[in-house]
């Protein structure tokens, strides 16, 4: 039989994380938005079901709808230990999210540096292990290395996140061959966590084999956060199509489309 | 008489004086309810269920971590 | 008032070229598909308003239906000079193509060299001039010189047609600097036309600021060219997306997306 | 008698010997209609329309070029 | 016999242009150097032969040594046509050159837009060939463009001198690829000419196959020009050495140096 | 006074690594040449004065010149502890390498997977810690994550030496940002390690910042390897020298090198 | 009688009134000697030979150019 | 009689049965001299100083590594 359409298999094309399938493979931060109307907007438009929230300590007279009552029915939460830089203050932010908010769903950050913003892997290991085996869904923030992503996924982590830029540069994936050989042998879902910028980065990260791609800064900041989420939308979608397609070889020299035989006057 | 004697923890990072002091009367300090949905507790770095935050009482030089969730990336 | 969501001229967001308005960004060519079903299958799945043929000899006994009677009712024709090498035979190509398809549009080809199967800019601007002063639409098929592609618009071109990379080659823009500037300056549309391999390149080319984006190889010979046709579809909606919502600078320090205050034992 | 003059015109880049041809005799040796659609006449390198063609006479070393649209890129 | 050495084939690796024997591949142009000291270190520093100069209108009472004066006895000139911009500007100017300097040799420039200094392949085609039949050794400032290329060659041009990027710009090689295929093709020398900023781009030139490299704001707008000009000289040297040696192809898994075989405890 | 020259400071540039000073900023490997005179000719045109060298059961009946017979007296030794997958065998290797060679000075490897040959920087960190504790020199094969390299600094380390690529792969510096980000924050030197290709990938790793560069695959398999010698020599002279020099920012527009005034005809 | 007739022609762009005036004294309008090296002229964008510049008149609107090499990329 | 007890011992992974082993008896096996240069021998995973191998008895089941330096990366 010709292949003459999309079949429901290849429209549909779930993403299945932690256990739970997510139709969606772009996830979304609430961070540094102008507003929360254009938040909500935001992560409308971008189709995400997958939302990360941070952890602080509650603010005097704190009022008005919260974030997570804002959000809890219609995402699911996904708070991150940002800001941390020990193993302790990590597992200890990690169990005050999942008292506060309800889920044992968790995106692992220890900061090793402030100005990169780099993970401290060596300690980043040491906390997966703890959460794990205190029955957390652990999703770490990584490097692109592939035996410290091994080690995250031999201790039970359910994905791996590792950068493609620094956080917030919006530089994209400044290491594409390093991506591409990580997803290609991870064990465990790829999703892509910082550095995206712009449709592009994330069509590419797919491309490369990401399962997912995770963008806060890339919509918040961007002249028109709506419309760059549907942008991050259609470009996960796109490249995660391109990469089931098969494309074509890169080849160094040019390939004529057009017939080139039947010319006039040949 | 009336004196009530005062015990110091810390809420938050900022040192409070209260009487004879719970997790729930550190929520009151910061004028948050004992039902407020969303929030937890660690006291001295361990987390203090819902469920034992009425009976859990606090003595001198206590820290207690009083969060929520908050946009994050 | 804030930003909610998308106004109706943020979704829709037309582009004109030759004077007429398409809904579609996706230009789609006709060549080296598996069949006819998975062509057609393809055209579709990409939402192509515009299709590149070519004219050749026809053969003995050609039967069934033609392609442009397939295609015509459905799709705008554009018939390109492809195979063409000197100003002669491009402009006798297009004036058949004229007569036989009653469209004056043209993609115009020259090309200069059999391997690279780059065009002859000298001969293109000639040609150009030639049949735009016959009544064609002309769309040339160019390279990213921005002198040239002044030239072009300076006799009439209706959009120039840089090729991001060798035609067939799936490399992809690669010199976005160079197509970067072109656009910014080009006083008409820019197409780029050959070297687009998948969704990443499409979105990068649209991103640098192209109004469209010509594939052919790209899908025609995807393992699933139906498939990757909606990946381009979708690559080409996000870059252009991506292009008005104007996108973070790049920062060469990490910015915390999560804020920095209120953290635990801070 | 009955001996038919041929005329060698050049289709397609191939020789033929026809008797007494015009455009249409030319199509008609490539088993072409005259009323077929999409298809596009040049003779010695300039495009004979439609409306031409019955009555566009070829001479001996006429060179006809009959093209239609194809798959292309 | 084994290779246990260089042998004087190996060192030496002359350069032929115009008929002439070049022993440097690093052409160096002459401007905005600080200062005359500087400009005569820089050029002893990178030990080049070729050094361009531009032709301008005597000012009023001009003294000192003039410039040709300063440096015809040590460097053969390069006179450009920079800043014209029309074939009869160029070719008068090439003329008025060769009446001052006493050399047939000409780095022709038509510059086709101001604000890129891209050049006008179209004219530039017409007046290489006739400052060619007028006796002149040309080498054209041109682009990459393997078919504008090959016409120069044609028309008799000693080399071409594609830009590597916009002049001045200091953005190294942006499309490597074409540029090897150019040199890969080309029937005169390939001297990259505009874009070099550092070590590193005129390296890679000659790695992709360029003959020789001419750097001017490079050096003369460094920091330290004299130490930069040691810099393109070395690095032009590497480039070459590297191409003759035969680089090892790239591979996309590890391979160890050290042998697999021996370890302890194995 | 103007820069007229070199002063003798800035042609001498030596590089402190572990106490001593070397004026030389290419290590180079000796494994897989095509024949020892080779190799012994290739250690001399490359101008090194630090060679790797691994440490293996010897052979029975092993006879004729050692190699650290061969080189000792010449070069200074590195003994690597390639092919080491763990803390314990590393330490062995590293002592039974003093014992030998009579230097505590130390190239660290500990690899965490045989496909890529990437480290493992987990364990690294130990070893690293383990050896500087027991009196060597420790010079750590890493990646170019920056609290990884912080870490192996704070243990004591005497340089740090991340991969540009995958051992062996040729493909160069794969994040140059990240490499740039790295030396610019290191307290210790960074050697880049591995996946050295060319010459222009060695100017690249000394322009952004590196102290020295370590090729091994490079030179022993390429066509002519002495020649690839000279070739990496230079290079690193070339890189280290633009560096020092101050290159030139990158421009985004054309900036023209000779005067803009005086054109005939203005 | 003294009255000089004065020529009006255009040196390096800007005109000039001169008395019976050759290549020799446009150079010399300049400050620059007839035998400096590395100077070319152009007449009227035609180069005049060095050989020529004394013997060659100059008439009313005569446009004169006059060069040298300078630093230049 | 003269019946010399034999011991096994393992050299560079292989088993060897040797008279009353010493390091240097071990050496000896891989035709090694005790004064060839550049040679270190590790006994069960530490390390024995060259000046000890003439005095350092082996046990039945001892590990004996015997390296030298080779071309490495």
């Amino acid at each position: 039989m010709v292949d003459t359409g999309l079949t429901a298999r290849e429209i549909v094309d779930p993403f299945s994380l932690g256990g739970v399938t997510f139709t969606s493979r772009l996830l979304l931060g609430t961070a540094g938005y102008p507003n929360r109307d254009t938040l909500l907007a935001s992560l409308e438009a971008g189709a995400t079901e997958l939302v990360t929230v941070a952890v602080r300590r509650i603010t005097l007279g704190a009022h008005g709808e919260s974030l997570p009552a804002l959000l809890g029915a219609r995402y699911r939460l996904l708070p991150n230990t940002a800001g941390c830089f020990t193993v302790r203050d990590a597992v200890l932010t990690a169990q005050l999210a999942r008292e506060a908010l309800g889920t044992s769903w968790l995106k692992l950050e220890i900061i090793g540096d402030r100005e990169t913003l780099y993970p401290d892997v060596v300690q980043l290991v040491q906390a997966a292990e703890a959460l794990v085996n205190d029955g957390f869904t652990v999703l770490p923030y990584c490097t692109d290395d592939p035996v410290v992503c091994q080690r995250l996924a031999d201790v039970g982590c359910a994905a791996v996140m590792p950068l493609a830029s620094l956080i917030g540069s919006g530089r994209g994936v400044l290491n594409p061959s390093a991506l591409e050989q990580l997803c290609a042998r991870s064990p465990v879902p790829v999703i892509v966590d910082a550095g995206i910028g712009t449709a592009s980065h994330a069509a590419l990260a797919m491309e490369l084999g990401a399962s997912a791609v995770l963008a806060n800064t890339a919509v918040a900041k961007a002249n028109h956060p709506v419309l760059m989420a549907t942008a991050l939308r259609d470009a996960v979608r796109a490249g995660r199509a391109a990469r089931r397609a098969g494309r074509i070889p890169e080849r160094y020299f040019a390939d004529a489309s057009s017939p080139e035989i039947g010319l006039i006057g040949s | 008489m009336s004196d009530t004697l005062l015990t110091t923890i810390t809420i938050n990072g900022i040192a409070h004086e209260l009487p004879a002091p719970t997790i729930v009367s550190a929520l009151t300090t910061l004028a948050i309810g004992a039902d407020t949905a969303h929030v937890a507790v660690a006291l001295n770095d361990v987390v203090v269920r819902r469920s034992q935050w009425d009976r859990c009482t606090l003595k001198h030089g206590d820290r207690v971590e009083i969060i929520t969730a908050v946009a994050g990336g």
